[in-house]
């Protein structure tokens, strides 16, 4: 038999997760030494955040195919339980430490994953995502009535200087919340990724592709979505947890929609279908919301482009553009592709900068205190009053998204003849 | 640096963007004056704008990126569930970056609580609290002897909660014989339509109504009364600005009054000039948006004095400088008070009618009168505030 | 009528139709036998424009390359297709319904035929398709097309599923349909049905024709039974 | 009290029309295509901005019958350019593709109209009071909605029974390339419903936009309701909508005006619970503060326990 | 005695039509047994009602003596009885080595675990490799199951069914839409996996059910017209008349 191989070629691909890992690990440790500025290492705190939120979302969408639209419930839910529990240790009614104080987080959104995945997860498909969508929005909704719980309009907050630590840090300064945040998100996600290679793992993907012969196996979907929806809650908890750390307020808008729409677009956006996709999304949209949103007044709106975009073009998410590279790459046949992408740069850049400017120039024309002021685009002092810079911006995005076009048909056929030579791609993982 | 900025946290988006928005142009307004008049100790002022969407996290999140900047400055005003966390949000920041500290201007965040129980070195108040206000408007209203039955409706938050509690508290010590008919919370920027609500006072037979509801909830309460054709006395906080007069119509001729620190028609009343032409010209400017704001002013005015005071922009000295601090306003002194940061500073009552001096308000060809002036030191209430001091190095 | 020419087909990067031809004529009906994947299906589907055809395919001296499918089915093509798509969510009747081209119009083909035909069928008019057995379907897809009165249809594998009984009925209602002057392309896995019904037989291997001939020659070419059709 | 009754039922009503004007477009793309619009509000706040701006030039009237017209062109090209790309993708896409467009659409409301709200006011010609009840006036523009909502449910009603529309949707939603096979132009019906659907939207943001205001939250504030109004009532059910709308608008309205909580109705009966007592913060909860989760609870309780809703003959 | 799956007096309605009405069966462990019938006359629905699929309107089905008629499927199946589909149905993203192993897994008592890595189940892995040597599947491991060919599939639809060790095995015409070269090949394969086992199995496909079956049941019409050995249904009038007709 071919054990021998096997358990060699097994051997092989662990210890290049084990490299992956660790790499992952070295990479959260040196960030904040590249990265000094207060702004940087709060954001990249956030990132961290998120992607444990995505990571968590993703245990639902990717794994076991359930299209959540209240996964901030959990999320938050866990925060308010953490805050809680910081208060309660200020005021000295307990005791634990803050470096464990997400598990509080993660028993809350485990405790609501189990009451709420218990209605919701006897239904599958839309009515599942419409169950979601109710609960989100119910939940949202009470925070005006539990205000003990929820602080009413002004939140609950709470001083993270606890006192009561393992190690001898105070968590006043960022930087040491970063650590924290960071150490969290490394071993949470290790968790996410070795659940997703346990049978209850399998059985979900069994269950998000055919429910229906999954009952033929034996399998029980509701009790497999189940549990997986209420292992899904601990880690959203968890990454609520950290946020609240971070922030040292929950207000009822963090169990709300806005915040389980962002989620979902994290997901997507990095690629559902892929592990490491959500972080992609995580990373790349928390960079967006946080840097962008300092740039232009229209983030939202390219981050809207940018998902539309992304559902038309690549619905598997940036994660899987980049696998879909892997074949041809192993075939030794990348480099064919570099010259048709090389000749996309230029229009992309030049649709981009028609795109850019024409959004710019008319925020600004509709909010600035006084639109007749110049902006700076590109290098150039524009008067957004006058029409040639609209001109101009236009005929740019006109020929930039023409030229694109040809360029596309390009890049098709050129995929075709790669596909021709290559084998055909195995299943994915 | 030749610039102080100063970060102004308020909504842009949302259900109160009209209100953050009107604020804004306030505060870049006075700040191209004063800038044009030689700014502060030479430098300029530059108004950095943030969208808080009403949000207190989402204002703590701001509150980093304003730390990020080194802005050193932030103003707010639109909501006290806000600015409550803002107060706190600014305390644990000093405490944990004392390089790095933030000075907390608010403009119009009226809960008691934030002078009181909540209060902070690093927060000033340029509004009359809350408290203050309530003590006005009942003061007035004792004296208003057909007044037989109110009815309250504010907001669901500590702004529009305290109104509810400290109205029937104050009415019923000064007019134990008033039936208060009806007292509802209602969800805050959530209501489109206020009719049902229009209905429940209706057919309570109040005669007046308390409400401290601001922006739209106003705007689309008073509509919602007059095309019901209710006919009530308003006894308010907000009434005078942002869409407010526009909804309310011919019907309120009379009846409806508020409690403010100035109104138009108080410039000419008072021999102001210089304030006449300064609002002339703001709202030939932003058509649509009449100056409502006079404690921005103020509060620029102070500041302005307290960075030269203190010969510095450093946000400690300034603080420390600003206690205690007086500027001087058309309608008397107006004094920041040491113990809790809360201006004392001289208020109106006033009513919307036909028979007004000189100004209409949003063209609707009913103005605001005078009816009563509570100067500066009546207005104090007692304060609970102990205040801790960071050191003065 | 139809008249295949040089016909090509790709699934991504599999050709599997190499150069198909052949031809229908008026009245006819013609069969087109060969093994398990051989490309027989693929054949009506690029006939329909349901797979991107290169080569030639007119029908009644149109060219219909470059048609979409709903373009070729209104010039008068019908098909059945092998595995039912049965529209789920409509009944029985609302599917036969929905082969109607033209509300109206005159037809050749009723709802009463199909039900005198397959009596089964108005059994379950007004059940939901999903829940019809695995033989219903088939009647049901059958029916569907002919709702349509095309000139010619193509029916992928009609036998497959059904009861042996039932099995000679199909042979026998696709007697009746060309008896109305409709041509057959029939593809069939089932050489005794095929050869019972057919004018013509093509064999099909490796997508490309490799018979032609009558029934009768196909029963007497042991060499090409041996090598295209059987184990 | 009867006058208080009177009112709620009054007011239940309009809001409850008004809702179902909205849910109306969204239960027929929802039913007929399958896809969740999750751009429905988005494109009813469209309706509300362009009845404005048309107005400005062209006056109410026209603005009414023109601002859906655009709208439902603006949903067909969405339909075209957009939506059908992401067709052969599934339903999960074609959700987040119309959750993507929810951003696009109001960033570019704010873009082009600005933060704030825009006048968009009541017509002169509907100004005024039908009648007087109680002493309460009834506003004309009230019955004017009244009027088109259900002008609304009989043309919809015709479109989903008289023709064969909705029919050969169904069937696409199965097996599209069959219904092609038998002759449909399949693309075309539904770019034609999508953009029917919008229109649909655009007309009741026309007709509400004045009636409540015009700013970039409304979408927002409205989007979850509506999902809740076509689940409750039954997904692709013209009278389930209706039905939910009516129950929805009632109930919320009947809740605001039950200024009670438990606690106060014990306290009638002689029991005293403060809020500080255990379950005190519980009981004393008011009504009127759980009006706004109530939607929401009917929601997921019918989705629990008859998934298909009030009226709709399937699941999803 | 007894029986490995008895039917007593079943009957299913969908609301007013009566599609099995009464059916009474018992099938032997070890037997082969067929099911034969016109379309329509429920032999699917008979195996839904036996699976757990849908619960019978009256009457009760007991495997091994033990009530099953009001199990959920996943019950039934923990029970060990496993069944196909008419229709291939698969886990089509995954590989085939993963369909065979999730059809293991409840069988080999992982159920919902989540502290175990499947990776390092050894036991699991091998037992998982066997199958793809007995079904002759092995080169085809880490093929996404949605890219076989039809053949393939409906031997993976075999596999998957028989895999989890169930000792009653439903089999719903598994040699549908097969050329003549595949259909040997997938009796051979279900003689094979089948041995030791009680088999029930439903086709239309004469040479197939005649070669295979120890006894037969012909259903018409919801109810069973005969039950006996192959060659005494051959010779049955009633049988010829409803079902075989004239071809055989
Ligand atoms: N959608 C598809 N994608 C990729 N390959 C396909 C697809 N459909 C069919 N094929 C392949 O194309 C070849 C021809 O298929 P086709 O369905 O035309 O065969 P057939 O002669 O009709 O056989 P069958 O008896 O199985 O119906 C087969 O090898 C099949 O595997
Ligand atoms: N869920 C259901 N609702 C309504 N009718 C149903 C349902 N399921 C099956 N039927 C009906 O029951 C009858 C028997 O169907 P079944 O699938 O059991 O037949 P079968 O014997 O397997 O036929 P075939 O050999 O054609 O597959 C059919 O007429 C079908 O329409
Ligand atoms: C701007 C103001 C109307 C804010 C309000 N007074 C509050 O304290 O919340
Ligand atoms: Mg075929
Ligand atoms: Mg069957």
């Amino acid at each position: 038999m071919s054990g021998a191989s096997n358990s060699g070629a097994a051997l092989g691909s662990l210890l290049r997760q084990i490299i992956v890992w660790v790499v992952f690990a070295a990479v959260v440790v040196v960030l904040p030494h590249l990265f000094t500025s207060g702004s940087s290492i709060s954001m990249m705190s956030q990132m961290g955040v998120f992607i444990l939120f995505a990571l968590s979302y993703n245990m639902l969408l990717g794994e076991a195919g359930m299209l959540s639209f209240g996964h901030a419930v959990y999320f938050g839910i866990g925060g308010f339980f953490t805050l809680h529990a910081i208060r309660a240790v200020n005021d000295g009614v307990f005791s634990w430490p803050l470096e464990l104080m997400p598990l509080v987080g993660g028993a809350g959104g485990l405790l609501f994953g189990i009451i709420f995945g218990s209605v919701s997860t006897r239904r599958a498909g839309v009515t599942f995502a419409m169950i979601t969508l109710g609960i989100g929005s119910l939940v949202e909704s009470s925070a005006n009535m539990f205000t003990d719980f929820f602080g009413g309009e002004s939140g609950i907050s709470a001083n993270r200087v606890t006192e009561v630590t393992l190690l001898p840090f105070s968590y006043g300064p960022q930087i040491q919340v970063y650590y924290l945040i960071g150490a969290w998100t490394v071993f949470a996600a290790l968790l996410m990724y070795l659940l997703t290679r346990t049978p209850l793992g399998r059985i979900s993907n069994a269950v998000r592709d055919n429910p229906e012969r999954a009952q033929f196996v034996g399998y029980n979907t509701t009790m497999a979505r189940f549990v997986q929806f209420a292992l899904s809650g601990f880690f959203a908890g968890i990454a609520g947890g950290l946020f609240a750390i971070m922030f040292e307020i929950m207000t009822a808008s963090n169990v709300g929609l806005i915040q389980s729409g962002s989620v979902l677009l994290m997901t997507f956006i990095g690629g559902v279908g892929v592990f490491f996709g959500p972080i992609i999304g995580a990373v790349l949209i928390t960079y967006m919301q946080t840097a962008l949103s300092g740039f232009s007044e229209g983030w939202i709106l390219y981050f809207g482009l940018l998902f539309v975009f992304m559902v038309m073009y690549a619905p598997m998410g940036i994660a899987g553009v980049i696998v879909a590279h892997f074949a041809p790459w192993r075939a030794g046949q990348l480099h064919r592709l570099i010259p048709v992408y090389a000749l996309a740069v230029v229009p992309a850049m030049l649709a981009l900068a028609g795109l850019v400017s024409v959004i710019e120039m008319g925020y600004h024309l509709s909010l600035a205190y006084d639109p007749s002021q110049p902006i700076d685009l590109f290098y150039m002092q524009v008067n957004v009053t006058r029409l040639l810079p609209w001109v101009v911006a236009v005929v740019v995005l006109a020929v930039g998204v023409a030229l694109l076009k040809w360029v596309s048909g390009r890049i098709r056929e050129r995929w075709n003849d790669i596909n021709k030579t290559t084998e055909r791609p195995e299943a994915a993982r | 640096e030749d610039t102080i900025k100063i970060g102004y946290i308020d909504p842009l988006s949302g259900a109160f963007a009209n209100v953050g928005d009107a604020g804004l142009k306030h505060f870049q307004y006075l700040a191209e004056k004063m800038n044009a008049a030689g700014g502060v100790l030479g430098k300029k002022i530059e108004i950095v704008p943030f969208d808080n969407k009403t949000n207190a996290q989402e204002s703590l999140q701001i509150l980093r990126e304003v730390a990020d900047q080194h802005i050193h400055y932030i103003t707010q005003g639109n909501g006290s569930s806000v600015a409550g966390a803002l107060v706190s949000g600014v305390e644990k920041h000093n405490q944990r970056n004392p390089d790095n500290r933030i000075v907390f201007l608010n403009y119009a965040a009226v809960d008691p609580a934030l002078t009181n129980d909540k209060c902070s070195f690093w927060h000033f108040r340029f509004d009359a609290n809350s408290e203050m206000k309530m003590k006005a408007i009942t003061d007035y209203m004792a004296d208003q002897k057909d007044i037989k039955k109110v009815f309250l409706i504010n907001q669901d938050y500590s702004h529009g909660q305290y109104i509810s509690k400290a109205g029937k508290e104050m009415l019923k010590e000064k007019r134990p014989d008033i039936k208060i008919v009806g007292d509802v919370l209602h969800p805050i920027g959530k209501v489109k339509d206020f009719s049902p609500y229009i209905s429940q006072i209706k057919s309570s037979g109040a005669d007046a109504v308390i409400t401290g509801n601001w922006g739209n909830d106003l705007s689309l309460l008073v509509k919602a009364g007059s095309q019901a054709g209710l006919d009530v006395d308003w006894y308010s906080y907000y009434a005078g600005g942002l869409g407010t007069p526009t909804a309310l119509g011919k019907g309120a001729i009379g009846h409806v009054k508020m409690i403010t620190e100035w109104q138009e028609n108080l410039a000419v009343r008072y021999k102001a000039p210089e304030l006449q032409s300064m609002l002339e010209e703001f709202e030939n400017r932003y058509s649509g948006i009449e100056f409502y704001y006079l404690r921005v002013k103020t509060e620029m005015d102070m500041l302005k004095k307290a960075m030269e005071k203190a010969g510095s922009t450093d946000p400690l000295k300034v603080a420390y400088a600003m206690e205690g601090l007086s500027v001087d306003t058309p309608f008397g002194k107006a004094t920041m008070r040491g113990d809790d940061h809360q201006l004392l500073q001289t208020l109106f009552m006033s009513t919307f009618t036909d028979d007004y001096l000189k100004y209409d308000s949003e063209g609707t060809g009913i103005g605001w009168k005078m009816d009563a002036r509570i100067p500066a030191d009546e207005t104090a209430t007692p304060t609970s505030c102990e205040m801790k001091r960071p050191s003065r190095s | 009528m139809l008249e295949i020419k040089d016909l090509h087909a790709y699934y991504g990067k599999s050709h599997v139709l190499q150069g198909v031809n052949f031809e229908v004529g008026e009245g006819e009906i013609v069969s087109l036998l060969g093994r398990n994947g051989v490309g027989r299906s693929t054949t009506c589907k690029a006939i329909m424009g349901l797979v991107a055809p290169h080569g030639s395919v007119r029908f009644q001296g149109e060219d219909l390359g470059r048609l979409k499918s709903h373009q070729v089915a209104r010039k008068g093509i019908g098909y059945v297709p092998e595995d039912r798509l049965i529209f789920s969510g409509l009944t029985t009747r609302e599917n036969l319904q929905m082969g109607i081209q033209k509300m109206g119009a005159e037809a050749l083909w009723t709802l009463d035929d199909a039900y005198r035909l397959f009596p089964r069928l108005q059994e379950r008019a007004d059940v939901k398709a999903e829940m019809l057995s695995g033989g219903e379907q088939q009647m049901l897809t059958m029916c569907r097309t002919l709702m349509g009165n095309p000139k010619l249809i193509m029916i992928d594998e009609p036998t497959e599923g059904l009861a042996p009984q039932i099995v000679t009925q199909v042979g026998d209602f696709l007697l009746e349909i060309a008896a109305k002057g409709i041509s057959i392309l029939l593809v069939e896995q089932r050489l005794s049905i095929a050869m019972r019904v057919s004018h013509r037989v093509y064999v099909m291997g490796h997508g490309q024709i490799v018979f032609e001939g009558t029934p009768a020659d196909l029963e007497a070419n042991e060499a090409v039974r041996k090598e295209w059709l059987e184990v | 009290m009867l006058e208080s009754i009177v009112f709620s039922v009054l007011n239940g009503l309009l809001y409850g029309m008004l809702l179902f004007m909205l849910a109306s477009g969204l239960t027929l793309i929802f039913g007929m295509m399958g896809v969740l619009n999750f751009a429905h509000a988005s494109f009813y706040m469209l309706g509300a901005y362009c009845a404005y701006s048309i107005s400005q030039v062209l006056g109410f009237w026209p603005a009414l019958i023109l601002a859906p017209l655009f709208v439902g062109l603006l949903g067909a090209l969405t339909e075209r350019f957009g939506l059908r790309n992401v067709h052969k993708h599934g339903h999960v896409a074609e959700l987040l593709f119309t959750f993507g467009l929810v951003y696009v659409i109001d960033e570019l409301v704010i873009l082009l109209w600005g933060q704030i709200a825009v006048p968009y006011g009541i017509p002169p010609s509907l100004d005024f009071t039908l009648f007087t009840l109680f002493g309460s006036h009834f506003p004309a523009y009230r019955g004017f909605i009244l009027l088109v909502a259900i002008a609304m449910f009989a043309a919809i009603y015709v479109l989903l029974v008289r023709t064969r529309v909705g029919m050969i949707i169904r069937a696409s939603l199965s097996h599209p390339e069959m219904v092609g096979a038998l002759g449909h132009d399949v693309p075309r019906i539904f770019t034609f419903v999508f953009a029917f659907g919008t229109g649909l939207a655009g007309l009741a943001g026309a007709m509400a936009g004045n009636y409540y205001i015009t700013e970039p939250g409304m979408a927002f504030s409205m989007g979850p309701i509506v999902f809740v109004v076509v689940v409750f009532g039954g997904l692709g059910s013209l009278g389930g909508a209706l039905a939910a709308s009516l129950i929805i608008g009632l109930v919320t309205t009947f809740a605001v005006s039950m200024n009670y909580s438990v606690a106060d109705m014990l306290n009638s009966a002689g029991l005293v619970i403060g809020p500080d007592s255990m379950f005190g913060g519980l009981l004393n909860i008011n009504f009127a503060r759980l009006g706004q989760m109530l939607p929401y609870l009917m929601m997921v309780l019918i989705l629990i326990f008859r998934p298909r809703g009030l009226m709709g003959d399937r699941e999803s | 005695m007894t029986s490995a799956l008895t039917l007593t007096d079943v009957h299913k309605s969908f609301g007013a039509a009566q599609i099995i009405r009464g059916v009474n069966l018992a099938v032997e462990p070890g037997e082969r047994h067929a099911i034969i019938g016109p379309n329509g006359a429920g032999k699917s629905t008979l195996f839904n009602l036996i699976s757990g699929r849908y619960l019978p309107s009256r009457g009760e089905i007991s495997l091994h003596g033990e009530k099953i008629s009001d199990l959920p499927p996943y019950k039934v199946n923990r029970k060990g009885l496993s069944r196909s589909f008419q229709i291939t149905n698969l886990f089509h993203n995954m590989t085939v080595f993963e369909n065979l192993r999730c059809s293991l897994l409840w069988a080999q008592g992982y159920k919902y675990s989540f502290w175990h890595l499947i990776g390092r189940q050894t036991g699991l892995t091998e037992a998982t490799e066997q199958w793809l040597e007995r079904l002759g599947l092995e080169k085809r491991r880490d093929v996404q199951a949605s890219l076989l060919t039809y053949a393939e599939q409906r031997t993976l639809e075999i596999g998957t069914t028989i895999a989890g060790g169930a000792d009653v095995v439903l089999l719903d015409e598994p040699t549908a839409g097969m050329g003549l070269s595949e259909r040997d090949h997938a009796m051979r394969l279900i003689r094979e996996v089948t041995r030791d086992k009680t088999l029930l199995i439903v086709e239309h496909d004469m040479s197939v059910v005649f070669e295979l079956a120890d006894r037969i049941s012909v259903l018409v019409y919801g109810e069973v017209i005969a039950s006996d050995t192959p060659d005494a249904v051959r010779g049955n009038a009633a049988v010829q008349e409803a079902y075989l007709g004239e071809a055989h």
